[in-house]
């Protein structure tokens, strides 16, 4: 079992890793994604992390056209539109993250209830540069 | 449970800055401008030596205009130190959380007479940097890095909106042409013309210059047109979008028992809720904030009322989707029929439910920290019957209430205003 | 005139992480840090679902760690929600303010259960980018035009004092020396060591190294050598400046009617004042911070309490001039007298007068927001006589002050405690 | 009389044309520098731009090492330290200005009391560039 301990900075070592690791309470089998050091729940800090299967529906989502400055530096725009949402996970909680590969272009073409599968996405530059949560059609 | 204040609290004063974008003042000197209306509203008069506290709600000084600290500085600018000024930061509902201090501070026997207001200068930044520091609002390490905007974060409960309750987008522009509407009867409004002023103004600029002359058949027609109404974050438009806008909006917040020294014709605060959510992915519903239901729960409670009763609602429209939102959270409309009642214009100036008769944040702008503030002037205004052209056409007028959002819902503010 | 409030409060839980630079934790983890040690410190235990609300000190998480409207996202992180959650920001007065707001939230009567505290993640940031972040509390248009920095405004009272009472660069070195000391008896200070002891590890590690030795006769030499201890802004160097730092820390405000379901030993908050000042060049003088002069009037008249009752003060230290200026405006030595005080030892851990027995924010560290709640967790422990190695030797101690100042003083905010 | 607005934008217009303005009360005589658009002594927004006579002593003062980015733009650093501080002006009211050419690397050697006179200074790049209140030994 990963002894990592709850924060951001693990999670974001283990997307570096390639792994979607949600944090779990070992006594009221709450999920927070990201992981908080103590469950919102029950206030335990007996937590643990758990590898998500990485399945999920499209819940919400938009297609935009002004975006952060992050995401403009990565090529978006209003010609170019990235799609991002809230994904409902196959283990019952939700999450937010950029769904790749949907055609942003024609947000009707999107559906509600899309399956979904995690991905994994680089943004920034030089040393800004990480790996983020993103999900796949 | 039902709450119960150790003191009541009257607004008896109340005041606003013209709404838009004005190079050169900042928020200081725009919350002068405020003060200046505000203590002429007063309709026995006061001497402001007599403030004895002011609550600053400010969103963000630091990135709009590198200003931090910024509660001590107004205070100085408006004439009022050493008295205690604290600033208050809940994103978007700050204005009106600042009030709601100013009243908590009253109920405890600290104070008496309290200002509480807000002020926001937005218009200085590019587009771009206004985006980055609005999305500073939704949480860092979910939202933010997958890439939401803070019109993102609505557009994606407008997708869920639509799927679950068949909703059109043309169910939000109704909203915004209600609101553009209002807003035209508004002298403060930043956009003072309705949706329809706006497009013939732009086909008789388009005759003048002789190019070729847009063909739109109506507001709908031209709200489709990608041309003149583009995507911002889809379903949201340009035209579902609350402005980039700079302002200011104050009030005077008095004990109980002063309250006849100041006017005859006050506004008691009977309800106040403040609640709180985490970002969109851990809330229990996507088409609906649960901060604003339990808030508007603890306002209605300790006000003895029902949704009902309210008369005229201000309601928080950053954007258009966020007023069918408002309507059904604070209980005028059943979860998924706030579009048809917008379709029926029961939320018309003249309805049966007048919402944002200002013109809402949509129409009148949204210097976000100003915006709570100035929906409770307007409802000042309302309830005691100076709401010219645009005054509510209902007899009896006695409540009102304002409806208020920081960020995308983590905050809500409600309060229930009674004219006595 | 002097104010009661309508309901007694008192503090019954606090605590706080330890402070320093953590690359690897945010303000959201150091602050469950400090909640679990502040519900561990309850005697009689509380559910946290029983808390009503938060008041969260922040003075600048979008510049820190690009995260606004942080209230309803700690809530969260601390499992509060849907519970009312608002950020308070008067730049290093934050926590302490916010302490404040929640003490006037229950004298209200609209709650009875009320968490309170600040968070700061400084470390992140380069330091230049640290001193623009803490400039943007001075006036812009004014002293940050002038080239202001926050170590340049209290330099420059440093300078003006020294000119006006003959004080010299070594009584501020003494602040440091004394505070360092106490910093070293505390496991939670970022400085966990005395000035000598730094010295003598730099010494040590010369030796290790085969270099060089150093030559220092003792602190105050160490002190002298530029090399050691460079300008930051003259008069003030490093040794004389507060460190960049990460922590939090928090406190349970309670109604009177509750204190004893959860404590036989409290703190009850008798008296608090809050005041501003403008900017340094609008003041009544440069030797001294009204605002301070002006929150501790008001403090003591409520809590019907004078100076000398006082056992036991943490003061802001940012700077070693500012606690010179504190101990002479919060009343406990006449104008031009505090650094004489210092040199005679009267503030040391055994002296008549302690202060910041703590380590103040010089050794302790100053997460800005975070320190004034650190402040109230350390007279926390010093009335209820649980300090340990820095427990002051003080008989029959009973009552402790804390005075927080934002910025360079624009805040003061002095609360006074009484254990019962 | 000038009319400007009782801006800082006014001032600072003011400042670019290299004229020190000050505003004045007309009812209570009060001063404040930079200008507010209403007295905040006796709250009239009767008001009066005055031209300073530049002339005043030195209050307070600091030598600074360790810069805003402005300043360290400016060339300033720890082996080039800026000297800034608090002015008394001949007409009564303070003001905080960079002082120029003092000798800021020997900090003991500026004595407060010391005459100044106003001058002025460009900080900035590009569109950026602007003029700053200033004084002088
Ligand atoms: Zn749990
Ligand atoms: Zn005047």
């Amino acid at each position: 079992m990963d002894k990592r301990p709850f924060t951001i900075a693990s999670f974001d070592q283990f997307l570096a890793e390639g792994k979607f690791m949600g944090m779990k309470c070992s006594k009221c089998g709450a999920f927070r994604i990201p992981p908080k050091p103590m469950c919102s729940q029950c206030y335990s800090t007996e937590l643990e992390w758990v590898e998500m299967t990485g399945k999920g529906t499209l819940s919400a989502y938009s297609c935009v056209a002004v975006g952060t400055t992050m995401m403009v530096e990565e090529g978006y725009d209003r010609k170019n539109l990235y799609c991002t949402g809230v994904i409902s996970l196959e283990e019952g909680p939700r999450i937010c993250a950029q769904i790749i590969g949907a055609d942003s272009n024609n947000p009707e073409s999107i559906k509600i209830g899309t399956p979904l599968k995690v991905g994994f996405v680089e943004r920034g530059k030089g040393e800004e540069r990480r790996t983020y949560l993103a999900f796949n059609p | 449970m039902a709450r119960k204040l150790n003191r009541g609290v009257a607004i008896v004063g109340a005041g606003m800055s013209k709404f838009g974008a004005f190079p050169d003042k900042n928020s200081r000197e725009l919350l002068v401008e405020a003060f200046i209306e505000m203590m002429g509203s007063i309709d026995k008069g006061i001497d402001p030596k007599d403030i004895e506290a002011f609550y600053f709600g400010d969103a963000a000084g630091e990135a709009f205009e590198g200003q931090g600290h910024t509660a001590p500085i107004m205070g100085d600018w408006l004439g009022l130190l050493p008295i205690p000024c604290v600033r208050v930061e809940n994103a978007c509902a700050s204005g009106s959380v600042a009030i709601r201090q100013a009243m908590l501070s009253i109920a405890s026997g600290m104070h008496d007479i309290v200002l509480a207001g807000g002020a926001e200068k937005m218009s200085n930044l590019s587009t771009t940097r206004v985006t980055d520091t609005l999305a500073d609002f939704t949480d860092v390490y979910s939202e933010r890095s997958a890439g939401f905007t803070f019109p993102t974060a609505y557009a994606s409960m407008a997708t869920a909106y639509m799927a679950e309750y068949g909703a059109r987008p043309e169910h939000f522009m109704m909203v915004g042409i209600k609101n553009h509407r209002n807003g035209a009867l508004n002298p403060k409004a930043q956009f003072n013309s309705s949706i329809l002023d706006i497009m013939n103004s732009k086909i008789s600029k388009a005759k003048g210059k002789g190019g070729a002359i847009p063909t739109w058949k109506d507001e709908m027609d031209f709200l489709h047109d990608e041309g003149a109404n583009p995507i911002v974050a889809w379903p949201m438009r340009l035209f579902d979008c609350s402005p980039i806008s700079d302002g200011a909006a104050c009030v005077l917040v008095v004990a109980e028992e002063l309250v006849r020294r100041f006017t005859d014709s006050p506004l008691y605060i009977i309800g106040s809720g403040l609640a709180s959510c985490g970002p969109l992915h851990d809330r229990d519903r996507l088409t609906s904030i649960s901060a604003a239901r339990v808030a508007s729960q603890q306002a209605y409670e300790m006000a003895g009322v029902k949704p009902q009763d309210i008369q005229v609602a201000e309601v928080h429209d950053c954007f258009t989707i966020a007023e069918l939102v408002a309507m059904e959270d604070i209980g005028f409309y059943e979860p998924g029929t706030a579009y048809k009642a917008v379709e029926e214009g029961a939320t018309a100036l003249d309805g049966p439910k007048p919402i944002n008769p200002s013109g809402g944040l949509k129409s009148k702008g949204h210097p976000i920290s100003a915006s709570g503030a100035g929906q409770v002037v307007e409802i000042w205004h309302q309830l005691r019957e100076e709401a010219g052209l645009r005054q509510v056409p209902i007899k009896n007028l006695r409540l009102g209430l304002t409806h208020n959002i920081g960020a995308h819902g983590s905050t809500c503010s409600i309060n229930i205003f009674e004219r006595r």
